[in-house]
């Protein structure tokens, strides 16, 4: 029953994080939700990987993979995001790539 | 040898369009010599496979892609007949290149273009199967566009969009068609036609059309002429490139190759789709010499005559008899012999005289002379005055119109002649009777000019006074239908 | 030391030295080291090719404790493939991302970057562990958002970072369909998934996974990232992620549909893949025709030319993987996917090269080119011809195979889509050619363009026609370990 | 009791979640966060995975944390401006996110019975004897090293957003720690304490709880607070050295791996009598770059101390 628990609100985060991923503007909170959503699915698999009794060593070492690997992108991102702000003095995205702006090609 | 002696036809226009593409544009000599030779080794190689190929002799070369995609160069007489007519022709129109454009820019890529052009056409001619001849065919849509777009300008420009706007939904068709029928029967070569009984006769009815609009477009089969005329913005050379030597031609050959050598002669009676291509091009005949007789531009009148004269070749194959035939192929080499004169003399017209309309040409035949001749053989020739190469085509057709029992092909043959003399005769009056202006000017001292239309010329006669010999295409023709497709 | 091992490590050992090393010796070590990697992925084709498939158990351990890595004709053609893309990109590179032209940052970091990437391809090429091919797919994600910023302008940051959100939604969604199949199977090799007892939960492990791998392939409707991403990073860096990247995420599909769980390929699923494909097709191609950049188009194109590749669902999965046909469809998605690759890299290295002569990829800027610079105005044009599906051309054959299949499976309505996408291609690649070949007057170019760096978009161009004149040999090598279930045919 | 404690621990994890996603204010989300990351590790020890309670303790919230919070920091200082209005997104996206927890909810109930591989009769040959460890460093090696390769990936990628002149500039914003203040003081303490926890986190992750990341993160955090009291100089791209540390980690690595191969064994093989002192060596490598590279990834890119005050 307590692994059902987990699994299930392992489940809601995914979903909210990918809810989150969508439609929030900010991006810095769109990267709050990659990472819910990341976490609440590692945290279904944890749930699975107890099931057999004694923890399953695997999906141990994949999550912790996993949360570096998250870890990584989300740096990335903010590093983007920051970098955005920088030019273009927005925290968001601007709604359309413009597709045919002035500026000349880099 | 057997195996690489149909690679090798091929290869001497290929490797000097290669080496072309590379030269810097005033390396004027090693580009002519280059091309020369290799049109010189071409005829030879020609010369020597057209008695081998008569004493019974056959070459076969294949290069395997994928299953199912193979590229087989094969010579057979029909193949022969082609590329001896193209090979000719070559020959004649690099020399008139040659002295047409002098010293011009962008000539490296014009003769590469060029060269690449007739390789395209000889890999066709020589193609033994139906994706072979597609993937040369797709050749030489592609290298004939830079050529049709070589001046640049605007006109040029507008001309070659044209040709791709219908070379490429042409292309699409004819791979369906291609596709479609294989998918069915399995790789199709022409030496072993396909068992077309695994398909419906609709699905057959459908593919043939698809096949028809694909090669059509080369053909410049009304509806889907139009690119032609417009064509005629590209350089003299140029058209006699199209209209002779190679795509027209190609289209021409690619609907006897699908009515003989995919369909079979049989097989398109019994479907009921030869009578409707043969009344197709019968309407060609006529839109296309009706339209002539509107055009007052020298080369766009010889562009609509082009559509109109093409068409015989395709009405001789439609019909599907014997006579029909051997009038049809006899017409390929007639009309491309006839045609190229033309063209040409309509080039040295505004090269030397500075005339492209047709009130220009008054009084014309004093001052040039050579070229007014030529021009009128071949005009004689268009419309089929004994002994000229045209009457020879048309009385063949005639006769195979009755032999196939459409004896209405007599009533459009003589309709025809009658357009045709419209509007030819009043060009050869304004030549010869009107007098000239008195601001004419013009010369006729460009040999490399006159000569290839002279000899063409001369040939375009020969082949019709000495059509009974041997060696005539007459003859030729004959073998290739009692050989290959008689009874 | 095998070739498999060293096309796995090599390009790994050779980021972590340029990032290392000086900057004098960061060149000649990304030239030497594209060099031996090509010399290794050519020994690996070749082992292939005479000895078929090469295993590798990493660390000595075969699954499901371990990682299997295996090179298949597949794979090895597509390493081969990366690396004579990578090979012509580090040899563009050498000339547009030198101190000189594009300053001591993109030196620096434009090498270590590529490797890496190049590492992460052929890690996912030969992976067959489904946890590891996400990790390979992070790292690919990471390199590429990383070179599609890399021009440092706003719009370059947005369009990554879009880039970069359907990308983590899609590892994310990919990572769920593994953690669903790990939890029901207790293995993530694709090998042992096979053989599996097959559970409730797989239908839905693979839809997840698909879904996941489709955004970062930018099939439609999820292109929406690939133009602007594509057209904002300088130009070697858009060779590699229109060329290469989307092909390592269409790699897992087949692999999932044609060798990890082909029972689930029900006819249904197989044309919900393909169906995004031919809105790809046109959609792409209709907006490709209206872009007044040529970067735009050539990477518009790109998503109209992805949209191929999905037909190989189909024509040669589920009950029809049986089939006669379906190894001419598999193979010809295949080979689509390599001629793509050569072709596509060959457009934007020489957009790079008319952005260095006259600093615009802007139609209107490029008129006449073609005079100045005539090696590379015909590198454009006969990689036109490819993405066309021109003869004779490697996009031929793989066009010639779909369509031939196409009709054998009956489904000849893929077989219209293939025309009409060949026709879309030729008007939207009409309107660069006509401006490159246009007789304006003479364009002042800003710099003088070495013929070395001219004739690098050349040869990829002329490779990508080699591969359909020369199209038998890979083809055998593409039947080398074929799935099974698709292997009855021909 | 223990099941109302989950049931308890589960309603805070998604009341917090909730909060960060929809609540208001940026600067709360990411508090909020934070939160989230300590009550999710409290979960994972609940469900007995110590190494990742600690790994999400260390990198999910408190490192991820800390990284949102610098960027927010540079966000306001440069003045950048929130989103305007609401995306039109809202619906789908709701009902793709309802659809996948929903489905994932069901495949939970219709997994089949666990089938987990048996690591008891290889454990012995691992050389380690905590089995996460074994996994990540022996059994699945090769994830591993790409994982740290994952990790310079980022930095790289991190480094090429600044801008061509600030490129030689010193990495991240310059702190300016008062003399004598609360952090300067910290940032001396600190350092030992922490230095000391994080070598033992590695040892220790031979054979109970710990390993190269957690305690790499630890070695960062360290780090990072001597570079906010000024204890440390900020350093540039063009060190040397810095960028060696960096690479260490992944090259030993790939290094062992591919002797292993010369010897003649597999990619990545370990004898199980040297698998011990080998994978200690790696863990030691992995953690230097580990550590390096995280704290680096938190300070951005150079130039990115333009704005600082």
């Amino acid at each position: 029953m307590t692994l059902t628990y987990y699994a299930l609100t392992g489940a809601v985060l995914v979903g909210l994080g990918a809810y989150g991923l969508l439609a929030v503007p900010h991006l810095i909170r769109r990267i709050i939700a990659f990472n819910l959503m990341g976490s609440g699915l590692f945290l279904f698999f944890g749930a699975a990987g107890a099931r057999g009794g004694v923890p399953d060593a695997i999906p141990q070492a994949l999550i912790i993979t996993g949360i570096v690997v998250a870890l990584s992108a989300s740096a990335l991102a903010v590093g983007l995001v920051v970098a955005l702000a920088r030019r273009s003095g927005k925290a968001f995205l601007p709604d359309d790539y413009p597709a045919d702006d002035e500026d000349r090609a880099p | 040898m057997t195996a690489a002696l149909p690679v090798l036809i091929v290869l001497t226009s290929l490797v000097p369009a290669c080496v072309t593409f590379f030269l810097a544009q005033d390396s004027h000599r090693l580009r002519n010599g280059l091309n020369l030779s290799g049109a010189v080794l071409k005829l030879a190689l020609i010369v020597w496979m057209l008695f081998a190929v008569a004493g019974g002799a056959s070459y076969e070369a294949t290069l395997p892609l994928a299953p199912g995609l193979v590229i087989l160069l094969r010579v057979d007489a029909l193949a022969l007949l082609f590329i001896s007519l193209s090979a000719a022709l070559w020959f004649a129109t690099t020399i008139y290149a040659i002295a047409y454009f002098g010293k011009k820019a962008e000539l490296s890529r014009f003769f590469g273009f060029f060269s690449l052009c007739v390789a395209a056409t000889t890999g066709l001619a020589l193609s033994g199967s139906l994706i072979s001849f597609f993937i040369f065919f797709e050749l030489l849509t592609l290298s004939t566009w830079p050529l049709v777009a070589h001046k640049q300008d605007k006109p040029s420009l507008a001309a070659a969009r044209a040709y791709l706007a219908y070379a490429l939904p042409g292309s699409a068709a004819l791979l369906w068609a291609i596709i479609w029928l294989e998918s069915a029967t399995g790789p199709v070569l022409f030496t072993d036609p396909p068992d077309l009984s695994v398909l419906e006769p609709g699905a057959l009815r459908a593919i043939f059309a698809l096949f028809i609009i694909g090669v059509g477009v080369k053909a410049a089969l009304v509806p889907l002429h139009g690119w032609l005329p417009a064509a005629m913005a590209a350089p003299a050379p140029v058209s006699a490139l199209l209209h002779a030597v190679a795509v027209v031609k190609a289209g021409a050959f690619g609907v006897v190759r699908v009515i003989y050598d995919v369909f079979g002669a049989g097989n398109v009676v019994a479907l009921g789709v030869g009578w409707p291509l043969a009344v197709l091009a019968s309407v060609t005949i006529l839109w296309g010499s009706l339209r002539a007789l509107q055009q007052d531009e020298i080369k766009k009148r010889l562009a609509y005559s082009t559509v109109s004269q093409v068409s015989y070749i395709i009405l001789g194959a439609a019909l599907a008899s014997p006579l029909a035939m051997i009038g049809g192929l006899v017409h390929l080499i007639h009309q491309g012999l006839m045609k190229i004169t033309l063209f040409f003399c309509a080039g040295i017209y505004d090269e030397r005289a500075g005339v492209k309309k047709i009130t220009g040409l008054n009084g014309m035949g004093r001052r040039l002379p050579w070229t007014s001749v030529c021009f009128s053989l071949g005009a004689m020739g268009m419309i089929g005055l004994p002994p000229m190469a045209g009457f020879v085509s048309k009385f063949y057709l005639g006769l195979g119109g009755l032999q196939a029992g459409a004896p209405w092909v007599l009533g459009v043959l003589a309709a025809s002649t009658l357009l045709n003399a419209a509007y030819f005769l009043p060009l050869l009056y304004r030549l010869w009777v009107l007098p000239a202006p008195e601001d004419a000017k013009g010369d006729e001292r460009a040999p490399g000019l006159v000569v290839p239309a002279v000899v063409t010329a001369a040939a375009s006669l020969g082949v019709g006074l000495l059509a009974a010999s041997p060696i005539s295409p007459l003859s030729w023709a004959t073998l290739i239908v009692t050989r290959e497709y008689g009874p | 030391m095998s070739a498999l091992v060293a096309v796995l490590t090599l390009p790994l050992v050779a980021a972590l030295g340029v990032f290392v090393v000086p900057a004098r010796l960061r060149v000649p070590m990304a030239l030497a080291s594209a060099a031996m990697i090509t010399g290794a992925a050519l020994a690996l084709c070749v082992t292939v090719a005479r000895g078929g498939p090469v295993m590798l158990m990493a660390g000595g351990w075969a699954p499901p404790i371990g990682i299997a890595l295996r090179a298949d004709g597949l794979a090895a053609a597509l390493i081969i493939m990366t690396a004579l893309v990578m090979g012509a990109v580090t040899c563009a590179a050498w000339f547009e991302a030198s101190p000189a032209r594009a300053g001591p940052r993109m030196a620096f970091g434009f090498w270590p970057l590529m490797l890496l990437l190049w590492g992460a391809l052929n890690a996912v090429y030969l992976s067959r562990d489904l946890f590891n091919l996400y990790v390979g797919l992070e790292l690919i994600s990471l390199a590429a958002v990383a070179l599609a910023a890399l021009s440092g302008t706003a719009q370059a940051f947005a369009a990554a970072l879009r880039y970069m959100i359907f990308a983590l939604a899609g590892s994310l969604l990919y990572l769920a369909g593994v953690v669903l199949a790990y939890a029901a199977h207790g293995t993530l090799d694709i090998g042992l998934l096979t053989a599996r007892t097959p559970a409730q939960g797989d239908a839905l492990a693979l839809g997840l996974m698909t879904a996941g791998l489709l955004a970062k392939t930018a099939l439609f409707p999820f292109h929406v990232w690939l133009p602007p991403a594509h057209a904002s990073a300088p130009a070697p860096a858009s060779a590699l992620l229109s060329a290469l990247v989307p092909k390592a995420s269409f790699l897992i599909l087949m692999r999932l549909w044609f060798e990890a769980m082909p029972d689930l390929a029900t006819p249904a699923a197989l044309l919900a893949l393909a169906v995004p494909g031919a809105a790809a097709v046109l959609w792409g191609g209709v907006l490709a025709l209206v872009q007044k950049r040529l970067k735009l188009i050539i990477a518009y194109s790109t998503v109209a030319q992805l949209g191929y590749m999905f037909l190989v669902f189909p024509l040669a999965g589920g009950g029809g993987a049986a089939q006669p046909w379906a190894a001419g469809a598999w193979t010809g998605a295949v080979f689509h996917a390599l001629s793509h690759g050569l072709a596509k890299a060959a457009m934007f290295l020489a957009a790079g090269i008319y952005i260095a002569a006259v600093g615009s990829d802007r139609l209107g800027d490029l008129r006449g080119l073609a005079r100045a610079l005539p090696m590379t105005g015909f590198a454009f044009a006969l990689a036109a011809i490819t993405l066309m599906g021109l003869p004779p051309s490697g996009g031929f054959t793989a066009k010639y195979l779909l369509m031939t299949s196409a009709f054998a499976a009956g489904q000849w309505p893929w077989a219209l889509l293939l025309a009409g996408g060949g026709l879309l291609a030729a008007g939207y690649f009409y309107r660069p050619m006509v401006a490159l070949f246009a007789r304006d007057a003479r364009v002042p170019l800003l710099r003088s363009i070495p013929r070395a760096w001219q004739s690098v978009p050349l040869v990829l161009a002329v490779l990508s026609i080699m591969l359909g004149l020369l199209s038998a040999t890979p083809f055998d090598l593409l039947q080398v370990g074929r799935p099974p279930p698709a292997s009855e045919g021909l | 009791m223990t099941l109302a404690l989950d049931l308890a621990l589960c309603v805070l994890i998604l009341g917090v979640a909730l909060a960060s996603v929809a609540g208001g204010g940026v600067f709360r989300a990411v508090i909020f966060f934070i939160t989230y990351g300590l009550f999710v590790a409290m979960a994972w020890a609940r469900l007995g995975a110590l190494d990742v309670a600690l790994a999400e303790a260390a990198i999910g919230a408190g490192l991820t944390g800390v990284l949102l919070l610098a960027a927010l920091g540079r966000l306001r200082r440069m003045n950048a401006t929130s989103p305007p209005h609401r995306t039109g997104l809202h619906l789908p996206a709701a009902f793709a996110g309802a659809a996948l927890a929903c489905a994932l909810g069901w495949a939970w109930f219709a997994l089949p019975a666990p089938s987990p591989p048996d690591l008891g009769p290889v454990m012995p040959q691992s050389g380690v004897g905590n089995r996460v460890t074994a996994v990540l460093l022996n059994f699945r090696a090769w994830d591993t090293l790409l994982e740290s390769i994952v990790l310079l990936a980022a930095l790289l990628g991190v480094w090429m957003l600044a801008q061509d002149k600030d490129w030689t500039a010193p990495l991240g914003p310059r702190y300016h720690a008062q003399a004598g203040g609360v952090l300067a003081s910290f940032g001396r303490l600190l350092p030992p304490v922490g230095l000391a926890f994080g070598v033992y986190l590695v040892w220790a992750g031979a054979d109970s709880t710990g390993g190269a990341f957690q305690g790499g993160t630890v070695l960062a955090a360290v780090g990072l607070v001597a570079l906010m009291s000024n204890v440390m100089r900020p350093p540039r791209v063009s060190q040397g050295v810095l960028r060696a540390a960096l690479v260490l980690g992944p090259a030993v690595f790939l290094c062992a791996g591919l002797l292993a191969t010369a010897s003649g064994g597999a990619f990545l093989s370990l004898s199980p009598a040297l698998a011990k002192p080998v994978i200690l060596t790696i863990e030691v490598a992995l953690t230097i770059s580990i550590a390096v590279t995280l704290a680096l990834l938190v300070i951005g890119a150079s130039g990115d101390g333009e704005y600082a005050p």
